[in-house]
């Protein structure tokens, strides 16, 4: 059994290393058998690994493989620990990465790179899987990185247009700016505390630390820092809409089932930490809610379908920050769950109408598709439902949760509600409308649409739809974790609030299919008030962040640097250089090319070496 | 045989010092191959005739034959000689002749002073002796040696060729 | 010879040995003559005394008396030299030769590597001849001689070494002493026959008289030359060939010893009959075999003879570690 | 026999030397370089066996066929080099041969 733990991350990076050492010279058949294998066998593996801990979730298996590095007193092991909250990560992981990377073999079969693609998803598996399954914040970091990274070479997997390059530049930059803060984070844990093995730091925490003091701040600040740039929320959401630049099973799989939910889970995995310090919780729950509004409203703007997409797994990320600031620890990570399933459900069927119509992104050039892609309509409209939190469907359950946990909230836990429930009729509207667009009226003049779908791309889709639409039925072995507070337990919520929450997507559905689906209320005669047509051009562009951001960091950094183009530190530097090479130059003059003159200056010098001697030593 | 000795040395010098001055290569070669076995003289009258007849073997008779058949080879002609003579003007042999002056004017006081002391008797050193030595403890050095002319074997062999 | 003490190193062995030996040399100039012209069924020279034998005075007369000529185009310096290094060289190399007890010039400790050293030191000889003439035919003579003898010198010293293992010296004198009992040709019969075909190789005979082939380069390294200056390159040859003669013998074939330990004749005599024997038999060599050319004959010494005699000497250590 | 001071000897080798030296430094024909190089290798044999010689012992003999030796290897890739650089350049004077200044 413990062996087993090892295995789960090794196999995808087993997998990895035959298709990045083969160079490419395998045959597709083979790379696809390598790479999709490899998770399917990481997820029956993980499988394996999790039945007991469903049946009994206090318990917890420990592995520790070798020690990493000793320096000092510090000592960080390579060890793997799996829990309630592990188990939920790793199933998710391995088994909608699987069915992702079995859609892929579909999808990118025509893709010259196809062998590169396998190697750094099989990658990506394998650093996720490090990250959930780390017993230290220390290898939980590696698995961080190398996710990063991963997210960085499949977001400019197609890095012949610049463009792409540029977007996997910029995650990666601005992952960056939270990947240095919980390096920080770490740092000042360790200081504190002496430790990163996560259980000994929690207890540590809880031993040294009272609630609300200082360093309990300052460590979970760096530590949410960390989080929200991974998980694309506020002020470091920008970069995940330009990650859809990448092939569309990567987004899936990174910008919406997994890597974002990176953040999520480190919240969640410190939560002691989080609990010790209720203003910074507090901050995360306004966090996660400034977000869901902020990408809500972003998303009922937007004209490329992937970015629809990208804008609302932003917010669906912000309901997760919602609930872990007001502590329904348990349903964030369940929303994590069923979130995975509609979310890749939603970017596998996007990736199936992309290709059908020639990786054509812009929705308003789609249009009365329902009959020519019955199944990517089917998934749309069940990933939408779930997403929109239609009754009993996945969504439902999880978003229900957070919300009620929200409401029971004691400082601001109406407003947070309130901003919620908002955020649940945006959701509704703009699923909706992606729908309404894509797949009913008239065909908007594109077309040759054909479901280009055999059984590898077909069985995932089925297999998502389902879990989208039970998944609100599985349960997670996370009460262990939790502690008998953070678990979802039974609200006792007046009925008329529940109405609301029930009516709220639905309201949202409804002005959705008002406008969209039979046009009683035209978006043109909307937009063309002139506040309706600012609003619409400032939520396009993303509340205008990456506006700021460009005037703000960009372009001041920019200007710094063509303003030290030269290096003026360098000059002390080259001052070096130059008198090296001045003096090379007079030296040189010596370098004749001439024998006799080597010979004769060797001469010459042995001459005063001797003479000097000789001088010496009649002195 | 201390008149072998000075006799030999003498030849030595002088015939060294033509070789150096002469604008002729070849004339400079048989200069040199006197010098040479000059100085196998040299060493009958020190008692070393095994190295006095290699010198005269090796030096005289193989490596200057290799000197003089790359010198017909090239077959410089009387060009040569004025061309070698124009090189030489008196001048150019002042600095050298200086400096090396110096050195000498060091290095032999030095000499007569350290090694005035000891004298030993003639001892005539075959070559058995020096065979039993050669392959004894120093037979590594042996191995050297042909290690060394097999490089040079091979290298002279891969630089003439055209 | 009981009239008078013969002792090595005196001035009468050192004067009579010079003398007898430039004597031979010359006469032999008509005894190969009249011998060739035996195996090659015509007369030779029998015009001048008895059986011609005056003939030798004759020729040199003519040579003496002719005019000491120098091209002008040749470099003086060199071009006098040369002769006189081949006579210089070889006589001295016959001051090693042990002709009988207490006949000769040197007893010495190096002999063998003595006349290793003059052997190679005649090299110059036919260098510089050929490259003072500054004649095309003679520069080409003398780089095949230049080449052929730094060949075959290397073999004739290795094919040597097998006599000097056998006899633990390289005194000539003591290498004679040792074959009292038995003649070195026995166990050294390949390195009798590299030494013999080196030695014609040295001395640049028939059929390796390469460096002078009148056919192809006009004589080659000595076609300028005339008068006495030829005349030393000419008796310096059979010069050359008496010394190798006296050397086989001294080497192989005993010495002054009588065959099988019989004591006969004087020892002077024994030797004379074998070197002459072999004098003989370097003439018959000539009459009878064709010249090779001259790429043959650099294969053949570096190909074949020279890891035959290294075989050769390999087999012989091998043998007398054996024995001990 | 008679006495050979060990200076002397010496004195002999390093004036053979110091010739070498000169030629070194003077010639530009670069046969006559090698030349003197080969005049200096052997006044540093020389020097051996005078040393070896002042003990009675044969170690300075064995030095020198190493010098032997070494010579024997240099001349045969000098002249190599002398045949070579001649083809190439039609001269021998080593002034020519200056690429590598500075």
């Amino acid at each position: 059994m413990s062996e087993s733990l090892g295995l789960l991350p090794a196999l995808p990076l087993l997998g990895f290393l035959i298709l990045a050492l083969s160079g490419g010279k395998l045959p597709k058949t083979v790379v696809a058998l390598v790479g999709a294998g490899s998770i399917g066998l990481a997820f029956l593996v993980a499988l394996n690994l999790a039945l007991p801990i469903i049946a009994d979730d206090s318990l917890i298996v420990r592995e520790t493989l070798y020690t990493w590095m000793a320096v000092g007193s510090f000592e960080a092991q390579f060890g793997l620990t799996l829990d309630g909250l592990s188990t939920v990560m790793i199933l998710v992981i391995t088994g909608v990465g699987f069915l992702i990377h079995l859609y892929s073999t579909g999808f990118m079969a025509d893709d010259p790179s196809y062998s590169r693609f396998f190697a750094i998803m099989n990658l990506f598996v394998a650093s996720m899987l490090i990250l959930v399954l780390a017993d230290n914040l220390l290898l939980l970091y590696l698995g961080w990185e190398g996710v990063g990274l991963c997210s960085y070479l499949l977001i400019g997997f197609w890095y012949v247009d610049p463009k792409n390059g540029y977007a996997a530049r910029k995650a990666f930059v601005t992952t960056r700016v939270g990947d240095t803060s919980m390096a920080l984070g770490l740092l000042l844990l360790f200081t504190q505390l002496g430790s990163l093995d996560i259980q000994e730091l929690m207890q540590a925490a809880v031993a040294n630390w009272s609630v609300g003091s200082g360093l309990a701040i300052a460590a979970t600040l760096l530590l949410l820092g960390g989080a929200v740039g991974k998980s694309a929320q506020l002020p470091l959401q920008t970069w995940l809409p330009d990650a859809m630049a990448g092939p569309t099973p990567i987004s899936a799989l990174i910008h919406a089932a997994t890597m974002v939910t990176a953040g999520v889970y480190l919240v969640a995995r410190t939560h002691v930490l989080f609990e010790l310090a209720p203003s910074v919780q507090l901050l995360v729950a306004c966090i996660g809610l400034a977000t869901l509004l902020l990408a809500g409203f972003t998303a009922m703007t937007q004209h490329d379908i992937k970015r629809i997409l990208a804008y609302s797994t932003i917010s669906q990320i912000g309901y997760m920050f919602l609930g872990l600031g007001v502590g329904a620890w348990s349903a964030s990570v369940f929303h994590l769950m069923t979130h995975a399933f509609f979310k890749a459900l939603l970017f596998l069927a996007a990736g199936t109408v992309i290709l059908s119509l020639h990786h054509e992104h812009d929705i308003f050039k789609m249009g009365g598709k329902r009959r020519q892609l019955p199944i990517a309509f089917a998934s749309f409209l069940i990933g939408s439902l779930a997403l929109a939190a239609f009754p009993f469907t996945s969504g439902y359950f999880s978003k229900d949760e957070i919300l009620l946990a929200a409401l029971e909230f004691e400082t601001y836990g109406t407003w947070l509600w309130l901003g919620g429930v908002i955020g649940a009729v945006l959701t509704g509207f703009y699923s909706f409308r992606l729908v309404f667009v894509v797949f009913f009226g008239g065909s908007n003049g594109h077309h040759d649409a054909r479901e280009v779908t055999g059984f590898s791309m077909a069985a995932p889709l089925f297999v998502l739809m389902l879990l989208a639409l039970v998944g609100g039925f599985l349960t997670q072995p996370t009460a262990a974790v939790f502690g008998a507070h953070g678990q979802a337990g039974e609200h006792t919520v007046s009925a008329a609030l529940h109405a609301v929450m029930i009516a709220a997507p639905l309201l949202g559905m409804l002005a959705s299919y008002l406008v969209y689906g039979i046009g009683l209320i035209a978006p043109d005669t909307i937009l063309r008030s002139g506040v309706a047509r600012g609003l619409h051009t400032f939520w396009f562009s993303g509340w205008g962040f990456d506006w700021v951001y460009q005037r703000v960091f960009v372009a001041p950094f920019l200007w710094l640097a063509r303003l030290n183009k030269h290096d003026i530190f360098d000059s002390v530097v080259s001052l070096l250089v130059r008198l090296t090479e001045t003096a090379n130059e007079l030296l040189a003059r010596s370098q004749t090319g001439s024998l006799r003159w080597y010979v004769l200056s060797v001469v010459g010098g042995m001459v005063v070496v001797l003479l000097a001697t000789d001088l010496g030593g009649l002195l | 045989m201390s008149e072998l000795f000075y006799a030999g040395g003498l030849i030595a010098i002088v015939s060294t010092l033509l070789v150096i001055v002469q604008s002729n290569v070849v004339h400079a070669l048989i200069y040199l191959v006197l010098s040479l076995l000059a100085v196998a003289v040299v060493f009958f009258s020190l008692g070393a005739p095994f190295v006095a007849l290699l010198e005269a073997i090796v030096y005289a008779g193989a490596i200057m034959v290799l000197f003089l058949f790359v010198v017909m080879m090239l077959n410089l002609g009387q060009a040569s000689r004025d061309q070698e003579r124009a090189w030489l003007p008196p001048r150019v042999w002042i600095v050298p002749c200086t400096l090396v002056l110096v050195l000498l004017g060091m290095l032999l006081p030095q000499i007569f002073e350290i090694a005035a002391v000891t004298n030993s008797p003639f001892v005539e050193v075959g070559v058995k002796a020096v065979s039993a030595e050669l392959f004894g403890p120093y037979v590594l050095a042996v191995e050297l040696g042909s290690f060394l002319l097999l490089a040079g074997l091979i290298s002279a062999y891969h630089i003439a060729k055209r | 010879m009981g009239w008078i003490e013969w002792q090595v190193g005196s001035g009468l062995n050192i004067a009579s040995i010079l003398l007898v030996v430039i004597v031979v040399a010359a006469m032999l100039i008509w005894v190969e003559r009249r011998l060739l012209g035996f195996w090659q069924d015509r007369l030779g020279p029998n015009r001048v005394g008895p059986f011609g034998l005056l003939q030798v005075v004759a020729d040199m007369i003519k040579i003496f008396t002719k005019e000491d000529w120098v091209p002008p185009f040749a470099d003086r310096f060199s071009f006098v030299l040369a002769p006189t290094i081949i006579m210089i060289v070889i006589l001295l190399s016959f001051s090693v030769v042990p002709f009988a007890p207490g006949v000769g010039v040197v007893d010495s400790n190096v002999g063998v590597l003595f006349v290793l050293a003059m052997a190679s030191l005649g090299a110059y000889s036919v260098m510089l001849g050929g490259l003072s003439s500054d004649n095309k035919y003679a520069l080409l003579g003398s780089l095949r001689a230049a080449a052929q003898m730094v060949s075959y010198e290397v073999f004739m010293g290795i094919s040597l070494l097998g006599v000097v293992a056998l006899a633990g010296t390289f005194n000539l004198r003591e290498i004679v002493e040792v074959q009292e009992n038995g003649w070195f040709v026995v166990p050294q019969f390949v390195g009798f026959l590299i030494f013999l075909i080196a030695g014609v190789a040295e001395s640049h005979r028939l059929p390796f008289d390469i460096p002078e082939a009148e056919q192809e380069i006009c004589a080659g390294y000595h076609t300028e030359y005339s008068g006495m200056k030829f005349g030393m390159f000419f008796v310096g040859e059979y010069l050359g060939l008496v010394l190798i003669s006296s050397l086989i013998t001294v080497l192989f074939f005993g010495g002054w010893h009588g065959p099988f330990g019989i004591g006969l004749l004087p020892p002077l005599v024994w030797f004379a009959l074998k070197a002459s024997a072999f004098i003989a038999f370097f003439i018959l060599l000539r009459a009878a075999i064709p010249r090779p050319r001259y790429d043959q004959l650099m294969s053949y010494g570096w190909l074949f003879l020279l890891p035959l005699s290294l075989i050769n000497l390999l087999v012989t250590g091998v043998v007398i570690l054996a024995a001990n | 026999m008679s006495l050979i001071p060990l200076e002397h000897g010496i004195a002999l080798a390093g004036l053979l030397f110091a010739i070498g030296l000169v030629g070194v430094m003077t010639r530009r024909n670069i046969v006559f370089v090698l030349m003197s190089l080969e005049i200096m290798l052997n006044s540093a044999g020389l020097a051996f066996v005078v040393a070896g010689a002042h003990h009675a012992s044969a170690e300075g003999q064995v030095m020198f066929l190493m010098i032997l030796t070494l010579a024997a290897a240099e001349v045969a890739v000098g002249l190599g080099l002398i045949i070579q650089l001649y083809r190439r350049f039609k001269t021998t004077d080593i002034e020519v041969l200056s690429a590598l200044k500075g």
